[in-house]
């Protein structure tokens, strides 16, 4: 008797959901829920990663559940797509469980019994939403997925910012899924609402492109792409770290889901300025998300935008994606799909890392403000080195797993000129230039974030008696920087898997469009192309920096004194004399002004006790959101006049329409 | 010519490795002493560099109170990021083993590990002027980062690869066709070099002032062997942006694959080359003022500009 | 000849009887919640019967019980059922506040039972000069628990409910009366003639001219009732001033009742005049309610009233499917009719004691019901995200069904839709989150809120949305079948 | 049946009875006193229930005589009886302003009729009895008396239009259908007789607690 992968996903949902109900039996437990429902959680979400690891090889394979409704029960499907983000959320939640075992503290937002609800409550529902094989079960585990997250920004809800963040939240998740069902709707034609169904419709390019463009809207509501993506850095702060973590690296990748089971799977043929528009929404997504995490001086804010600037990116390689497949450029969508779907796995390990790395900050020291933080490496050194790997993975800087896809995603650029249509030729140099700067620029900000958070002196007292992480969250830290590590010195082994992927969707994969590849060296095309081999370039670093650390000991003996800091000699040094955030962000503010919305308030020469403030606002808050507010706002006041409270008005209404009714009808 | 593995090449390899963290002071010597005649100085001779490093490395390593094991390993690791980029960057010969495992955007990466991991260092410590540099070394690296990666772009667009290698074989066995992207691209390519390598109009090597120094002030902290590293590496950083220019856009005399001959001839070609490129740098620092730090990001800014425009023209002209 | 109608019509008028001398007492609560109790086992007696051996006449055809209303029979005695439970502690606490006297009491608890009587014997009849008489004595009863507090604002309510009500429901009559004068052609004068199933016989001979004006009359009668803009206008002041308990079961039932009305006499203009006619006039009242009423919602201070808006944008909802017909867009809308009253009653009782607790009915001035009781604040947010139509919960399931046949049926209709969902969803949302979450002074509760009702309703709602169960769904496809 | 009445004369007598009670309706749009609007309520009720009588006479329909006693007990004396008790015990005797100035209001009512009427035309041909042509004139009166609740400011007044609009609906059954069924009669006159019992009430709860009648005083429940 063998279990199918389905199945085995399904029951392992379904076990997340028992931890769910069991936890919020036994809502005050802590012991009891730390350390052994979120344990257990853990392990369901590795299971679930094994699972998807298999299913991702195998054929695809549909059930249906008797629920749902009568004409439309729940249908689910599990393929390459979706093993291959439900190997994403299986390992990030394992790593991310474990963590939470030791992050749950006595007294900190709701019960631990409701946390523990609706935290596997979520887990569940994002399982679920890359299982659904209908639009309903898609609908319902979708909205589920948002309301369970809600419940866990709002977990400390007697903070009034923290009442509107989640409302943000809810309010633009719910908006983006209406656009999603209007997407279903069109796309259902007249068949019935499962997707076995909806790929049999051939529709007319015109709703086509609309389809495409509602599941741009829905998804990229959820994903946070600008201008949708307001909720995202009021949000990710909001939430305790290990849901922050969780809706950073896989919630945001289930809309990626949907964006790709739309437009690849669902819609059959795609039309190239569908790419050329994500593309150039995904470019304006990652360079404001960067633009703005650099002067960010929160830094769960900081890391939050800096997800925005990575949806962006996987958004371009999607846009890219979907421009080749338009000129059945097969190979160079799979290409560019390759990297996107890397990155996505990427993304969803050193940011969930840093996120967790935040959490424990704020745990040892309270503070979440860049401006009060530093020093930190002396005092938690784990957390510290630990950190040191994602940042150095989120500025994409070899060997790191985030290189490999920005390396990937550059060389998609590369091929362009391939295209047929010369405009687009000339646009994509550009845009190339664009993913650079914002590569470079992401460098920049995680020097600002490491730097300010764990390097230099402490800004405050307090942080002298800050305490390294627990076991617990060392083990969830280590298993998500060991996942960096390997994500970026073995490429081809996990392009191997991502094959799997874009095979079905395209036709053809990396692999079968390069000819075989070597197990050593990343070459997407050709060798004589282009090549990288993270495992060497890994050997001759450490090989080159070993010896000329052991020359420098085998020939010279100089010794090591300490001494105070030497600062060209200024004497009195304190700590209030570092960088603080904002001043490390100047810069960037500089350069791009426009950008932002900024007041800033300077002290006068003469004030006694001189305050300087800054605010940074975003202009599409003011440009986007607001109008629509004021516009809601005159159409109620406008509805309001009919109610005026003068009986006989109202039995005027009830003849007017009578008469009117009996003129209709004559 | 992935996998396959001769000895030839590796001694190549070898050679070239040696020979990059050799001459790298000596051109940096070089130059310095070019830049002093320009200006009517004796100068301190070409060697001048290699006795600073051996005076360093003999001295003690003073280590401020509150430095992180980070600081003190900084160094060996910019140092082995700068040998690494050496060892991809084709001098000599064509014919690099361990070339294949990065290709031009690697290298990129490679350099922008190493500013990461030296600014890291620089506000390791807590220091007003470490941040500072770190600050302007990180704005500078966001700017020239990205223009020099539209540089190596253009040059293979035109190769229609990123492999350096296989750049500098197509570069250099064409026939003499004007490529007017490449003209932009090295204007580009020439102003983003200045500026990594902290040099005049945007960082001044030979300054402490406050105002003006990025480099300098990054490494204000260090001494003895690691500021010995640190400038051994700066020195090769330089020979490295020398030998890509060189490579891109003077490509002739490079040996094609592995025939010694080859490169027998191609190490005067090299020395040659540098020769002249290290008097033209002092020439336009001479020439040339240090510009306010504010007018960095117009400068480099502009090379970011030529650099897009050069890829356009090559798509606009050249397909 | 069958017991079960018998009960399920007698219990609760001789309740009322009952209760009229003996409401006063202490245990009148305890004696209202059992003849509650007793009516809908009744119900689900009579149920079964039906579901087992399909429709059934009684009383020489006077009464008729199909799957359609014997659904809505059966709704109607659950809910009124669980509300009785919820008014008991919930009046009390009243009385001890000191709204209530002993003699009113014992107004409450006859014309609560007199009030299902009405509802039911709407739901039983199959005469609809009957039906007619049942809905005007509803709101005669509903008129006096409205005013029950006896404030300037519940009479002024009161007041504009009679009137406005009293008015419309007379337009329905003479529409029955021309229903009556086209029928007799057809069967001659006498009883028959008005008897539905008779009506729904011959429904193809019907004479179109007199039918569509008979039409017109009808829907503006009972189209007030059923609180369609702009004929809603009595609703949110009843809802807000009658106390809360009224106002879950005129939410949760009395409108459903009238749109039940309505519904029978849409099928024999569709009969007459071919579908269509009926139907558009219909979808166009419905999905100017939905409108409307999504923008009331943003306004709103009082939370009753916020609620009651709600109620008109689900009336039109629901208006709506049945305007579209056909067999999902019906069951959709049968569905949304069970949700609807499940959830918005369950709201309503939170409602009532989250106002109790809070002192008030001014939204500004309720927060933190999470901290100072907390089955009352989950519940309300709970409800308040079913309502909005969140799944799981079976409001969605409906409007899923309701707005994916709006995008076959009538594209045009569903951005409208979808606008005003959203616009109602950012409105309640917004009062709704501050009120439970955050802080409070608040003191709890002298007396343990009811709040099983509450919680039995939510997990209903949310079976729903998750699991119809297949007799069920049989049951509404039936019904949706005789709506045609 | 007695021979001497042609189906054309029993027509005309209808229609004069009809003819009275639309005049009779005009006139409580155009009565500003309250006590005569109450005499001419109670005379509206008596036309009809000559009507009703005429019609039950003429056509042998025998509950068409109950329903004319009905009508005689409820609406000429039992109301009537009761609307003069609540004006002496509120004492509300003053004149009645209304909404909207009295010609424009006949203006209305005038247009009213006309609609009335040639919406009636169709359906009343149809129609099978002898009295179909007043259904239009049925029609108008339900109107009119809408109209008449539109423009009164009174709590009184109102009423007495509500009340009229029942008789209009009384008259439209007999005139289209010879009446409505008995249950269907006594259901709607119990409810009418309950009705004007709660209004009853209510009028001494409205004005004790607003020390008055005026309507406009309801206008509190609103949205701002």
């Amino acid at each position: 008797m063998s279990v199918t992968p389905l199945a085995a996903a399904l029951a392992l949902a379904a076990a997340w959901l028992a931890i769910a109900a069991i936890g919020v039996c036994a809502p005050h437990a802590l012991r009891f829920v730390a350390k052994l429902l979120y344990p257990l959680g853990a392990l369901v979400g590795l299971a679930l990663a094994v699972t998807a690891f298999v299913a991702i090889s195998q054929p695809p394979d549909e059930t249906v559940l008797p629920l749902g409704l009568p004409d439309l029960p729940f249908h689910f499907r599990i393929d390459a797509l979706s093993a291959f983000f439900l190997l994403i959320l299986g390992s990030v939640a394992a790593g991310v469980s474990v963590f939470a075992a030791g992050y749950l503290r006595p007294g900190e937002g709701a019960q631990p019994g409701v946390q523990c609800l609706w935290y596997h409550l979520f887990l569940a529902s994002m399982a679920l939403v890359l299982l659904a094989n209908d639009a309903y079960a898609f609908m319902v585990t979708w909205e589920t997925m948002a309301v369970s997250s809600f419940f866990l920004v709002t977990s400390d809800h007697r903070i009034p910012e923290i009442q509107r963040a989640g409302y943000l939240y809810l309010l633009i998740a719910h908006v983006g899924a209406i656009a999603i069902l209007m997407c279903f709707g069109v796309l259902h034609g007249f068949g019935d609402y499962t997707f076995a169904s909806i790929r049999q419709v051939e529709l007319t390019p015109f709703w086509a492109t609309v389809a495409y463009l509602l599941a741009l809207f829905g998804f990229g509501a959820k994903a946070g792409i600008v201008p949708l993506h307001v909720w995202l850095p009021e949000a990710h702060p909001a939430a305790p770290s290990p849901v922050s973590a969780l809706m950073s690296a896989v919630m945001l990748k289930t809309a990626i889901y949907g964006m790709l089971r739309v437009t690849f799977d669902l819609l059959h043929t795609q039309i190239w300025w569908w790419g050329v528009l994500a593309l150039a929404i995904g470019l304006m997504t990652a360079l404001f998300g960067v633009v703005f995490s650099a002067v960010q001086s929160d830094m769960k804010r900081l890391l939050a935008w800096s997800s925005i600037e990575n949806i962006g990116f996987i958004v371009v390689g999607f846009g890219l994606g979907v421009t080749f497949a338009a000129y059945k450029m097969h190979g160079l969508a799979a290409l560019a799909l390759t990297a996107m779907l890397y990155h996505c796995l990427n993304h969803a390990y050193f940011k969930s890392l840093l996120f967790l790395a935040t959490g424990a900050v704020l745990h040892a020291t309270r503070e979440r403000g860049l401006g009060k933080l530093g020093g930190l490496i002396h005092r938690m050194p784990w957390v510290a080195w630990l950190a040191l790997v994602g940042a150095l993975a989120t500025a994409g800087l070899p060997p790191l797993n985030g290189f490999v896809s920005e390396w990937l995603l550059l060389q998609a650029f590369l091929f362009t000129p391939s295209l047929p249509d010369s405009y687009l030729n000339m646009l994509v140099p550009v845009a190339a230039a664009a993913i650079a700067l914002a590569a470079a620029l992401s460098a920049y900000v995680m020097v600002k974030f490491y730097g300010v958070v764990f390097l230099g002196q402490p800004r405050e007292e307090k942080l002298a008696h800050a305490h390294d992480a627990g076991l617990w969250e060392r083990a969830g830290l280590v298993w998500l920087a060991a996942g960096c590590v390997l994500l970026g010195v073995l490429p081809v082994q996990v392009i191997t898997l991502i094959d799997f992927v874009t095979g079905p969707m395209l036709g053809t994969n990396l692999s079968k469009a390069t000819g075989a590849t070597h197990w050593l060296f990343l070459a997407p095309i050709n060798a004589e192309r282009a090549s990288y081999s993270p495992l060497l370039v890994i050997v001759g670093l450490a090989v080159l920096t070993g010896l000329a650390w052991l020359a420098v000991r085998r020939f010279y003996h100089g010794r090591v004194r300490r001494a105070p800091p030497w600062d060209c000699g200024f004497p009195l040094l304190n700590a209030r004399m570092q960088d603080t955030a904002e001043g490390f962000g100047q810069p960037v503010r500089v350069v791009f002004e426009p950008f932002f919305r900024m007041q800033r308030e300077l002290p006068s020469p003469f004030d006694a006790a001189p305050r300087y403030r800054l605010t940074i606002e975003d202009h599409l808050w003011y440009w986007c959101y607001l109008p629509v507010a004021r516009v809601v706002d005159r159409l109620t006041a406008l509805v309001t006049l009919l109610q005026r409270g003068r009986i006989s008005v109202y039995l005027l209404y009830s003849f007017a329409t009578l008469l009117v009714l009996l003129f209709l009808v004559r | 010519m992935l996998s396959e593995f001769s000895w030839a090449g590796a001694s190549a390899q070898l050679t070239e490795i040696l020979l990059a963290v050799l001459l790298a002071p000596l051109l940096l010597g070089w130059v310095n002493q070019c830049r002093a005649w320009l200006q009517n100085r004796s100068g301190p001779g070409v060697l001048r560099p290699y006795l600073t490093l051996r005076k360093l490395m003999a001295k003690d390593a003073v280590v401020a109170h509150g430095a992180s094991p980070l600081f003190r390993t900084a160094p060996y690791i910019v140092f082995g990021c700068m040998v690494l980029a050496a060892a991809i960057v084709p001098t000599l010969g064509t014919d690099l083993p361990y070339a294949p495992a990065a290709d031009a955007i690697a290298l990129v990466g490679i350099l922008a590990l190493a500013r990461v991991f030296i600014s890291l260092a620089a506000m390791d410590i807590g220091t007003a002027f470490g941040t500072l540099g770190a600050r302007r070394e990180m704005m500078i690296g966001f700017l020239a980062e990205p223009a020099l990666l539209i540089v190596l772009f253009t040059a293979s667009l035109i190769s229609q690869s990123t492999s350096l290698a296989t750049t500098v074989e197509t570069l250099s066995q064409r026939e003499l066709a004007i490529y007017p992207s490449l003209a932009f691209a090295g204007v580009a390519f020439t102003m983003v070099s200045l500026a990594e390598n902290a040099r005049i109009p945007i960082d001044n090597p030979a300054t402490h002032l406050e105002l003006t120094m990025i480099h300098e002030a990054m490494v204000l902290e260090y001494s003895g062997r690691h500021l010995a590293l640190i400038e051994w590496a700066a020195s090769l950083k330089l020979f490295v942006y020398s030998c890509i220019g060189i490579a891109l856009f003077f490509p002739f005399g490079i040996a094609q694959g592995g025939d010694a001959a080859g490169l027998l001839l191609a190490l005067p070609a090299l020395a040659f080359k540098l020769a002249i490129g290290g008097f033209l740098l002092a020439l336009i620092e001479t020439v040339s003022a240090k510009m306010r730090i504010f007018r960095a990001p117009e400068f480099l800014g502009t090379a970011f500009m030529l650099a897009v425009l050069a890829l356009l023209i090559h798509a606009l002209l050249e397909t | 000849m069958s017991w079960e109608i018998l009960a399920v019509l007698g219990i609760p008028l001789a309740g009322g009887a009952l209760l009229a001398l003996v409401g006063h007492q202490r245990r009148a609560a305890e004696l209202n919640v059992a003849l509650s109790i007793a009516t809908f086992v009744a119900a689900a007696a009579l149920t079964t019967r039906v579901v087992r051996h399909g429709p059934l006449f009684a009383f020489s055809e006077q009464f008729f019980v199909d799957s359609l209303n014997v659904f809505l029979v059966a709704l109607t005695a659950f809910v009124s059922m669980t509300t009785s439970m919820f008014s008991r502690p919930y009046m009390r606490i009243e009385q001890e506040h000191g709204k209530l006297t002993g003699a009113r009491l014992r107004l409450y608890h006859s014309m609560y039972q007199l009030f299902i009587f009405t509802m039911l014997l709407v739901l039983l009849t199959n005469n609809l000069g009957l039906l007619w008489v049942a809905l005007e004595a509803a709101t005669l009863t509903t008129v006096l628990l409205v005013s029950l507090y006896r404030t300037p604002a519940s009479l002024e309510a009161a007041w504009k409910y009679f009137i406005l009500c009293g008015v419309g429901i007379a337009q329905a009559l003479f529409g029955t009366i021309l229903l009556y004068m086209a029928s007799q052609k057809l069967l001659g004068t006498g009883v028959e003639a008005l008897l539905w199933t008779h009506l729904f016989g011959v429904r193809s001979q019907l004479e179109p001219t007199i039918l569509s004006i008979a039409f017109v009359f009808l829907l503006v009668g009972y189209g007030t009732k059923v609180g369609l803009v702009p004929l809603h206008n009595w609703l949110p002041d009843a809802h807000a001033e009658g106390p809360t308990p009224v106002s879950a079961v005129l939410s949760g039932l009395l409108l459903n009742v009238a749109l039940y009305a309505l519904v029978r006499c849409k099928v024999l203009a569709d009969g007459a005049l071919g579908p269509g006619f009926a139907g558009q006039l219909l979808m166009g009242f419905g999905l100017l309610s939905v409108v409307v009423a999504a923008f009331f919602l943003s306004r709103q201070r009082d939370i009753k009233r916020m609620f009651a808006y709600s109620s008109v944008e689900h009336m039109g909802l629901i208006t709506f499917a049945f305007g579209m017909g056909g067999p999902i867009a019906n069951f959709a809308g049968l569905l949304h009719m069970t949700v609807h009253s499940l959830t918005k009653s369950a709201i309503f009782f939170t409602v009532g004691h989250a106002a109790q607790t809070a002192g008030t009915q001014v939204m500004d001035d309720i927060r933190g019901l999470a901290r100072v009781s907390p089955t009352i604040g989950w519940g309300l947010m709970l409800g308040t995200l079913a309502i909005l139509g969140l799944p799981p919960f079976g409001v969605f399931a409906s409007e899923f069904l309701i707005l994916t046949s709006a995008m076959r049926q009538q594209p045009w209709a569903t951005p409208l839709l979808l606008i005003s969902l959203g616009v109602a969803f950012a409105a309640v949302f917004r009062k709704v989150q501050p009120m439970v979450f955050g802080d409070t002074t608040a003191k709890p509760l002298p007396h343990r809120p009811a709040l099983i009702p509450v919680f039995l309703h939510l997990a209903l709602a949310l079976l729903l949305g998750l699991y119809i169960p297949p007799y069920l769904a049989a049951w509404y496809r039936e019904a949706a079948r005789l709506i045609g | 049946m007695s021979q001497f009445l042609t189906p054309a004369l029993t027509g005309q007598i209808i229609n004069l009875l009809a003819a009275a009670l639309l005049l009779l309706s005009f006139a409580m749009l155009a009565q500003r006193r309250i006590l005569s609007l109450i005499n001419l309520f109670a005379a509206q009720g008596f036309v009809l229930t000559l009507s009703t009588a005429f019609v039950a006479w003429a056509t042998g329909q025998t509950h068409l005589w109950w329903s004319a006693g009905l009508t005689l007990a409820l609406k000429v004396l039992l109301l009537p009886w009761i609307l003069h008790r609540l004006i002496q015990r509120l004492n509300v005797k003053w004149d009645v302003e209304t909404l909207l100035n009295i010609p424009t209001t006949m203006l209305f009512g005038l247009l009213l009729v006309i609609l009335a009427f040639n919406l009636a035309q169709p359906v009343s041909a149809l129609a099978g009895t002898i009295t179909k042509g007043t259904l239009g004139i049925a029609l108008a009166i339900v109107l009119l008396s809408f109209l008449m609740m539109i423009t009164r400011s009174k709590a009184v007044p109102q009423v007495i239009g509500f009340l009229a609009m029942e008789n209009s609906l009384f008259f439209a059954a007999t005139a289209a259908t010879y009446g409505m069924p008995m249950v269907v009669e006594l259901g709607i006159a119990l409810d009418v007789l309950v009705g004007v019992i709660i209004l009853g009430v209510f009028f001494f709860q409205i004005r004790e607690r607003f020390d008055s009648l005026d309507i406009r005083h309801l206008e509190k429940l609103k949205e701002e």
